[in-house]
């Protein structure tokens, strides 16, 4: 519970300053911000209580905790990217702790959503997590992309969570009850129950944006800030995907031979669908929604693995792939709110001018394609073996397939940056000290969580408790 | 418990409720009808709470609390869809859910 | 620190220090030094093998076991027997020569030589394990590097190629990946924990079935890298788009990595899906020795010429594994030792004909012996080493693989031996063919008539690739019991 | 008896080869030209001694001549099968050692005054010694393997010597012709060795030839044509064989060949390394007469009759005076097979083993001599062709005087060494196989004819002026031709049948008056008539000529058999087959690799629509895929 409170405090605290700053010197919020919620980044690591509330709907163990943290950091590496873009490019608007604001508030949602011990608090959570980001991507109110992009994820992600409500029902018309550890040993296998896992799946699969649940993911993160489309894409998937595995392990084992299949479609379809309208994307963060669709259909690998082990590599991959995407959403960001430039185009002889940029970029990507020896590589092995230790060895082949596709396009970029030589290549920019700190947060990640094993050892031990 | 009115029926006009509201989504073109048929979704999942849990299991309340909070959540929701959808009209002058197609491929 | 783990080492702090150099001359010498280090250590390494052989009879020498990912019983564990030393051997020599002949690199020297160790740290690290996840994770660092290297120092279509090359390694690696997998979760197969050590899983009788079924995909995932028939063409646009230094060293040791996979991995771990199979990849295989000979004498591009011949020796090398004997293995290690330093050396010739003329095509050379009489002296020997001429290390090799292959009197292999035989006569061909039309004959330009002498690296670059060619053409029986004694597990497990 | 420091035999020349080839840039010409001749003198002395010691002071083992083999391991294929390096020394190869080392010596002497002057003076030392170090190897060979590696070092070393004069496009073509023939041949020496070392499990002569290895060569049974395995591997080296010798169908590189220096011709294209294939047969002599009952010493009867037969013929036709010289060889060379051929093993029997023998000990002798003649007679008038030449017996007498010396020699002129070899042949074709008997006989008639119309176009017919007058050749060069002068008379009278035979016993030879009087009758005859056309201008050459009409055509272009194999390498092979397999490489293999990465660019393209960017479509689809998932997750599991 002491995440979501100190969480709220901060907020109370940034709304008490919101009021008694002037508008001049709103933009030291920005540091007072990134200050507040590095001590609570910190403190978050400290021993804690676990334990239950509310007659159980709310539930914490120390997994649950230290995937809270992995988002903190996921979240802290955001921010610390994000404050030239706030200071330079939107301070006009003069809703900078709003910002902050939005995006602790949509923290706490998914705190509660992977906290949640029941359906109720599962959607509580999840509504609490979307909502403030609708407001977030539609930020810059001048911003016309933003405001369709806002629109559509709002209007999708309401029919998503009608839906999954509606499966919802029906489980617990099925399970007769909504308490996660009730439903685990009344359902019986039903048709109803199988729709309401369907429609319910649908619902999260719509957070994890998992084909055909996608289609908003591209237009969103094209039109969002960059900022909240890095937050979509890691820490909001990441904690679907971690709540979506607890249920699907825990709550609904009785029906695992169905949701087994479905998630083997799925993950398929997804890798295909992500990798193909990859291929052709121009627009860097376009270019990496559809990467982290590729990526969700990935992790379907640990999922269908049903088991432990497919946790870890779950957990393990999706640690791995925030501080990746990170990176990479990183540069673009950097690039983006110096130059405003986002088009692989513009990216063409970037190592000549700006070299650091463009290794932390290739690092990244290769951990996004799974090259050794960056984390990326140990994440996706773990992942195809959850999958192969079941047997799923077709699965893996369609897997590894995909993989040669995405490698293709991963070197798109790194083929811009270092291949190719340009004489209107983005001149050299410095960025000030937190960009450059996320970027050596995110880089820092990528090897050391690979390489380091103790990490992964934790991991296993803590996702016995799932 | 309603006299004479079995599960049954009211389910099914749940579940009428459900996919008019689909139809709604998928037909509409101005945006709060779009909204509004996300309502009817929404409470279609309403009425189906209260009434599994009365004619199902009564002796909690859980559908019940459920279905209250679900009404919250849609209030701050369309409120939300709403501002933004003003937005939109405020730079396109339309609130037509065919403006917002710029972005595609 | 062991002295294997030192060869990982070392180019890791080989990069460190490149980091920290400014241009060329620094960053040349940095990594010059480096590679000579290296060099010695491999040598060292080989006298500590003698001594160490003469009193240990167990399989790997110098064995280290580091528990990794503990849950999956991953271990960085590393060994070397006499094939992984005499590979160790080559991959250092041909290095040190990579960097002479790369001297005067001039686009992003640093970057270049960074590349070039981290890929040599691969290779390096694929000979010393035994671990088959160690061994995955260094084969795809070997190969990953081979992008940049192309795509940036390259000519010609060069981002096509490196595109291509990578796309299909890679891909093949990915198939590879699932070969491990299934060996991986059949490795408890006598009960027992899951390992991916290749010394305890080569104690495990794999279900057949499952060998079967894995075979393939590990035969393939590594014959790819290879150049096996089907999927070799990335090799000859691979080669001829890629820096000198990079061609060498690529042809020279990266290509071997496919015949020391299939032979450690795919074979020794399942040698009933091998023997289920050799049928029909020894036809493949042989298809490839002819049809890379064939195919190399109608090309006119000298790097061209070469991709096509290493097709065929490399062919030569997988027809002598699945030939399942002694003597054939022995020669397909030798085969792959001496094609390496043959290919190298022909790679360092091509890169400096091609520096001074600026062509490399060998219709539009002539009469070369005349303008550049020591390296066309050195391209003619090097020829004659391809083309098998007693006295040099390609002659020991083939004839090993040879009488391997004719040691089966069933028809079947006694054609495939004869056609392999046949590529004898076929590499003459084509080597006397380039080497009439470029060094013999007329002058054909007259600016041809004076070109820039020799200089001391490519001597130098030269003669360290000389050495061993014909040191072990002359002298071959140390080598070959060296690789002998370290056949008795293969063959226990195999025959 | 100990031979072992006969070691030293190829190591001398190949330590010269090295020492000139480090430092081919550095020395002087002529330091290196004493260099090569000191070391080949050396060579030639311990082989001179070698001999004497072996034929005169080695006691008999029960009446046969001993064995001695020195030999260390240089390789081993399996635990049995072992490849060794070392010097056997047996009654042929003392004989080669003699041979090579007598020519080569005259050899390199004869170079300084040839060579002299040439830019590349010491490399073509460095390749003359490769050579020699090469030929002794293989003819102290001590096992099949052994042979085969300095089979293939001799070839490249005839490569080498070929291209010497690398700038000229027909010596280029020459050498890649020469080594790329006798490569095809080797593929069949290769195949023939690999299958006696299978089957059989040793390379070793010793072992091959001794009773046991033909006992175990007997056992196998008759898989084709009545050959059974080792047969068919017998017939496989003889092709080997029949490549390096010039055997027909593999002769066509030997009259190009002649593009090399004459030195080299006489060296190589003559003497030594062209009688290997002999040499190979002779070595595997019993293997050859028992296997099989010796049918496949019936094809080297037949290939050695054919080939002496077609090169004779040739040999009339031509007109460059080296050409003619290297039919002749040809011709000779068959002789030799054709003995071999005939040849049965023990005792009396072997009279055509000791004949071969001893004719190529003498045609070494006197075909060195004739073509270094020949390369003085062109140091002198810068030409290969007849027609350049005439009456030049005024201006070089020695020259003229030693070729006409060897040119009776050749002739089987009574009294020359010469004739008493061809006596030997022609008795043992009589005794064993009359057809080709008659065939010799034949060829002894054309060999004095062609050899009397190359003497006499040469240094006397017409009286050609030479716009500079020519002049004798230097000492360096007329020392070595007197030299072999002699030799062409004195091994006439050696005891060839007590030394060379292949149960080693020895027999006592004599000459068959009535065979010795036929030969020399056909002989005279050929020259007679030679004289009567060539001896002064006439217009008889014409005439006959004319008389045979295409005959005479195909004659003169060798039969076409040039172009036949030209046709097959350049439009078939080049044009068809490899020319088909690079395109099916370009086009089909790289063709489906491109596909399948490009076949993924299209699909994202067709399929990009699906992302329409409008609401409903996603929600549709949205909708669409909870309904498909339900209906399949229901009713289809």
């Amino acid at each position: 519970m002491r995440h979501e409170i100190i969480l709220l405090v901060l907020i109370l605290i940034l709304l008490v300053f919101e009021i008694f700053t002037k508008t001049e010197q709103k933009k030291s919020l920005i540091y007072l911000a990134l200050g507040l919620f590095a001590i609570h980044t910190i403190t978050g690591f400290f021993q804690t209580t676990d334990g239950q509330l509310f007659g159980g709907s709310f539930r914490t163990n120390p997994l649950i905790h230290f995937f809270k943290n992995v988002l903190n950091v996921g979240v802290l590496i955001i921010l610390l990217q994000s404050t030239d873009w706030l200071r330079d490019k939107v301070a006009h608007l003069n809703k900078i702790p709003e910002f902050f604001i939005l995006l602790f508030s949509s923290l706490i949602g998914m705190y509660f959503m992977i906290s949640s011990g029941d359906f109720l608090m599962f959607y509580i959570g999840l509504e609490l997590s979307t909502l403030p980001l609708v407001a977030l991507v539609a930020y810059n109110s001048a911003d016309i992309k933003g405001t369709e992009a806002a629109v559509k994820l709002i209007m999708t992600a309401a029919l998503a969570s009608a839906i999954s409500l509606f499966g919802m029902t029906m489980l617990y018309a099925t399970g007769g009850s909504l308490f996660f550890n009730m439903i685990s040993y009344q359902l019986q296998v039903s048709p109803l129950a199988i729709m309401g896992l369907v429609f319910f799946f649908s619902g999260v699969a719509f957070k994890i944006s998992l084909a055909p649940f996608h289609f908003w993911t591209a237009d969103v993160y094209e039109g969002a800030p960059i900022g909240i489309t890095s937050y979509l894409s890691v820490i909001s998937k990441g904690a679907a995907i971690f709540i979506l595995t607890t249920i699907l392990f825990k709550v609904l084992p009785v029906l695992s031979d169905y949701w087994k299949y479905i998630v083997w479609g799925v993950a398929v379809l997804t890798m295909f669908i992500g990798n193909l309208f990859a291929l052709r994307q121009q627009n860097m963060k376009r270019f990496l929604a559809f990467s982290s669709i590729a990526q969700a259909g990935f992790i379907l690998m640990g999922v269908i693995n049903g088991d432990a082990f497919g946790a870890t590599s779950i957990i393990y991959f999706v640690m791995i792939y925030i501080f990746s995407n990170l990176g990479a959403f990183g540069v673009v960001q950097a690039i983006s709110s110096a130059t405003g430039k986002e088009n692989m185009d513009d990216y063409v002889g970037l190592y000549r001018t700006n070299p650091k940029l463009s290794l932390v970029m290739l690092m990244a990507l290769f951990s996004l394609a799974g090259i050794p020896p960056v984390a990326g590589f140990f994440g996706k092995f773990f992942l195809y073996t959850a999958a192969a230790e079941k047997g799923y060895y077709l699965l893996v082949f369609l897997a590894v397939v995909n993989v040669t596709i995405s490698l293709y396009y991963y070197l798109l970029p790194v083929r811009a940056m270092f291949l190719r030589k340009s004489d209107d290549a983005i001149p050299y920019f410095k960025s000030n000290w937190p960009m450059r700190l996320g970027l050596l947060l995110a880089v820092a990640g990528i090897f050391v969580i690979g390489l380091y094993s103790p990490i992964y050892n934790y991991i296993v031990e803590l996702s016995k408790l799932l | 418990m309603i006299a004479n009115v079995s599960i049954y029926e009211i389910l099914t006009v749940s579940t009428l409720l459900f996919f008019i509201g689909l139809y709604g989504f998928l037909t509409r073109k101005n945006l709060i009808t779009l909204l509004m048929s996300i309502e009817l979704l929404l409470n279609a999942s309403v009425i189906n709470f209260v009434v599994i849990n009365k004619y199902m299991f009564p002796d909690f309340l859980q559908g019940v609390y459920f279905s209250i909070f679900i009404i919250a959540v849609a209030a701050s929701e369309t409120a939300l869809a709403i501002s933004i959808i003003i937005n939109l009209y405020r730079l396109k002058v339309s609130v037509n859910v065919d403006k917002t197609e710029t972005m595609k491929y | 620190m062991d002295i294997l783990t030192l060869l990982v080492v070392v180019p890791v702090l080989t990069v460190i220090a490149l980091l920290f150099t400014k241009d060329l001359k620094q960053s040349r010498f940095i990594t010059m030094i480096g590679s000579i280090v290296q060099l010695g250590m491999a040598i060292n390494l080989l006298f500590a093998y003698f001594r160490e052989r003469a009193v240990n009879a167990s399989i790997m020498l110098f064995t280290r076991d580091l528990t990794w990912f503990e849950s999956l019983n991953i271990h960085y564990s590393i060994g070397v027997d006499g094939i992984s030393v005499a590979l160790i051997i080559l991959t250092s020599v041909v290095v040190l020569a990579g960097v002479f002949i790369s001297w005067k690199i001039d686009d992003l020297p640093k970057e270049f030589f960074v590349t070039l160790v981290i890929l040599s740290a691969g290779v390096y690290g694929v000979f010393i394990s035994v671990d088959l996840f160690t061994l995955f994770v260094f084969y795809e660092i070997a190969v990953i590097p081979m992008y940049l290297l192309i795509g940036i120092w390259g000519s010609g279509p060069r981002e096509y190629a490196a595109m291509k090359l990578t796309l299909m390694l890679m891909g093949a690696s990915a198939l590879l990946l699932i070969g491990i997998l299934g060996i991986y979760f059949n490795s408890n197969a006598d009960g027992g924990a899951l390992t991916f050590n290749i010394l305890e899983i080569g104690k495990v009788n794999i279900p057949i079935e499952a060998q079967k079924l894995f075979f393939p995909f590990t035969f393939i995932g590594f014959a790819v890298i290879g150049a096996f028939f089907p999927f070799h063409t990335w090799s000859p646009d691979g080669h001829a788009s890629a820096p000198t230094a990079v061609s060498m060293l690529h042809a020279g040791v990266l290509m071997k990595l496919g015949g020391y996979g299939v032979f450690r991995v795919a074979m020794f771990l399942l040698p009933e899906g091998a023997k289920h199979w050799s049928n029909f990849f020894l036809v493949l295989a042989v298809i490839g020795v002819v049809y890379g000979a064939f195919a190399a004498i109608k090309q006119t591009d000298l790097k061209y010429i070469n991709a096509y011949s290493s097709v065929s020796h490399l062919g030569m090398v997988l027809v002598a594994l699945l030939m399942m004997n002694k003597t054939a293995w022995n020669g397909a290690i030798l085969q792959s030792l001496s094609h390496g330093f043959m290919t190298a050396l022909f790679f360092a010739l091509i890169g400096m004909i091609y520096g001074r003329t600026h062509t490399r095509d060998a219709t539009k050379m002539g009469g070369l012996l005349k303008t550049l009489p020591f390296i066309s002296m050195i391209y003619v020997i090097a020829g004659l080493a391809s083309l098998g001429l007693p006295g040099m290390s390609g002659f020991v090799a083939e004839m090993n693989i040879f009488a391997g292959a004719f040691q089966h009197p069933d028809l079947f292999h006694r054609i495939i031996s004869i056609l392999t035989v046949s590529a004898i006569v076929v590499t003459a061909v084509y080597i006397l063919r380039v080497v009439g039309m470029m060094l013999m004959g007329p002058i054909t330009d007259s600016h041809f008539e004076h070109l820039p002498k020799d200089t001391w690296y490519e001597r130098a670059g030269i003669y360290l690739l000389m050495i061993p060619i014909v040191g072990i053409g002359m002298l071959p029986l140390w080598l070959s019991n060296m690789i002998m004694s370290s056949l008795d597990p293969f063959i226990q497990r195999l025959l | 008896m100990n031979f072992s420091y006969t070691f030293l035999v190829p190591l001398i020349p190949f330590a010269v080869f090295i020492f000139l080839g480090f430092f081919y840039n550095r020395i002087k010409e002529n330091i290196s030209g004493w260099i090569g001749v000191a070391g080949l003198t050396s060579v030639a002395v311990l082989s001179y001694y070698t001999a004497i010691q072996y034929f005169y002071h080695t006691p008999k083992l029960d009446g046969k001549f001993q064995t001695f083999v020195y030999s260390v391991n240089w390789m081993n294929f399996t635990d049995t099968l072992k490849v060794d390096m070392g010097v056997l020394i047996d009654p042929i190869s003392v004989m080669m050692l003699v041979v090579v080392s007598t020519i080569s010596l005259m050899v390199h002497i004869y170079s300084m005054g040839y060579m002299h002057g040439d830019r590349g003076f010491t490399k073509f030392y460095a390749f003359l010694s490769l050579f020699t170090f090469s030929m002794m190897g293989l003819v102290l060979a001590t096992n099949l393997f052994q042979i085969y590696i300095f089979w293939e070092l001799v070839g490249v070393s005839s490569f080498l010597l070929i291209g010497y004069y690398y700038e000229k496009p027909s010596a280029v073509a020459a050498a890649k012709k020469a080594f790329i023939v006798t490569r095809f041949a080797d593929f069949g020496f290769l195949v023939g060795i690999l299958l006696v070392g299978y089957y059989l499990g040793s390379f070793d002569f010793q072992y091959l030839n001794g009773p046991e290895g033909i006992a175990a060569a007997q056992k196998f049974g008759s898989i084709f044509m009545g050959f059974s395995v080792i047969g068919l591997a017998l017939v496989l080296m003889f092709m080997g064989g029949a490549g390096k010798s010039a055997m027909f169908p593999l002769h066509i590189w030997l009259p190009d060949a002649m593009e090399g220096p004459t030195p080299v011709s006489a060296l190589i294209h003559a003497a030594t390394m062209v009688v290997a294939g002999v040499y190979l047969v002779a070595r595997m002599f019993p293997m050859f007469n028992f296997v099989d009952h010796g049918s496949a010493l019936h094809i080297v009867a037949w290939v050695g009759a054919i080939s002496t037969l077609i090169a004779a013929i040739i040999a009339l036709t031509q007109f460059d005076i080296k050409r003619v010289l290297a039919f002749s060889t040809m011709s000779q060379i068959g002789y030799m097979m054709l003995a071999l051929g005939v040849s049965g093993y023990d005792g009396h029997e072997g009279v055509g083993y000791m004949a071969s023998m001893w004719h190529l000990f003498t045609h070494a002798m006197f075909k060195g001599l004739l073509f270094l003649g020949a390369g003085s007679v062109i140091h002198a008038v810068h030409s290969n062709l007849m027609q350049d030449m005439g009456g030049l017996h005024k201006y070089m007498k020695i020259t003229s005087i030693t070729f006409l010396i060897a040119a009776l020699s050749i002739a089987g002129f009574p009294g020359f060494s010469g004739f008493f070899s061809k006596d030997e042949i022609l008795i043992a074709t009589f005794h064993h196989n009359r057809p080709i008997f008659y065939i010799t006989l034949f060829v002894a008639g054309l060999t004095a004819f062609y050899m009397f119309r190359l003497y006499f176009s040469i240094f006397w017919n017409k009286k050609t002026h030479y716009h500079h007058t020519p002049h004798e050749s230097p000492l360096t060069m007329t020392i070595p031709l007197v030299f072999l002068a002699i030799m062409s008379i004195v091994p006439g009278y050696f005891p060839f049948t007590e030394w060379v035979t292949p149960d080693k016993v020895g027999f006592h030879g004599h000459i068959d008056p009535m065979m010795a009087s036929i030969a020399t009758t056909v002989g005279v005859l050929g020259i007679g008539l030679a004289y009567f056309f060539y001896f002064k201008p006439t217009d008889y050459p014409a005439k006959i000529s004319a008389a045979f009409g295409t005959f005479y055509v195909w004659t003169k272009n060798k039969f076409y058999i040039d172009e036949l194999y030209l046709f097959v390498t350049r439009n078939i092979i080049f044009k068809y087959i490899s020319g088909s397999f690079a395109w099916f490489d370009k086009k089909v293999v790289d063709g489906t690799m491109n596909l399948i990465g490009n076949s993924t660019v299209v699909g994202s393209e067709a399929i990009k629509g699906v992302q329409s960017g409008k609401v409903q479509d996603y929600a549709f689809a949205f909708v669409g895929g909870v309904i498909i998932l339900v209906i399949v997750v229901i009713y289809m599991l």
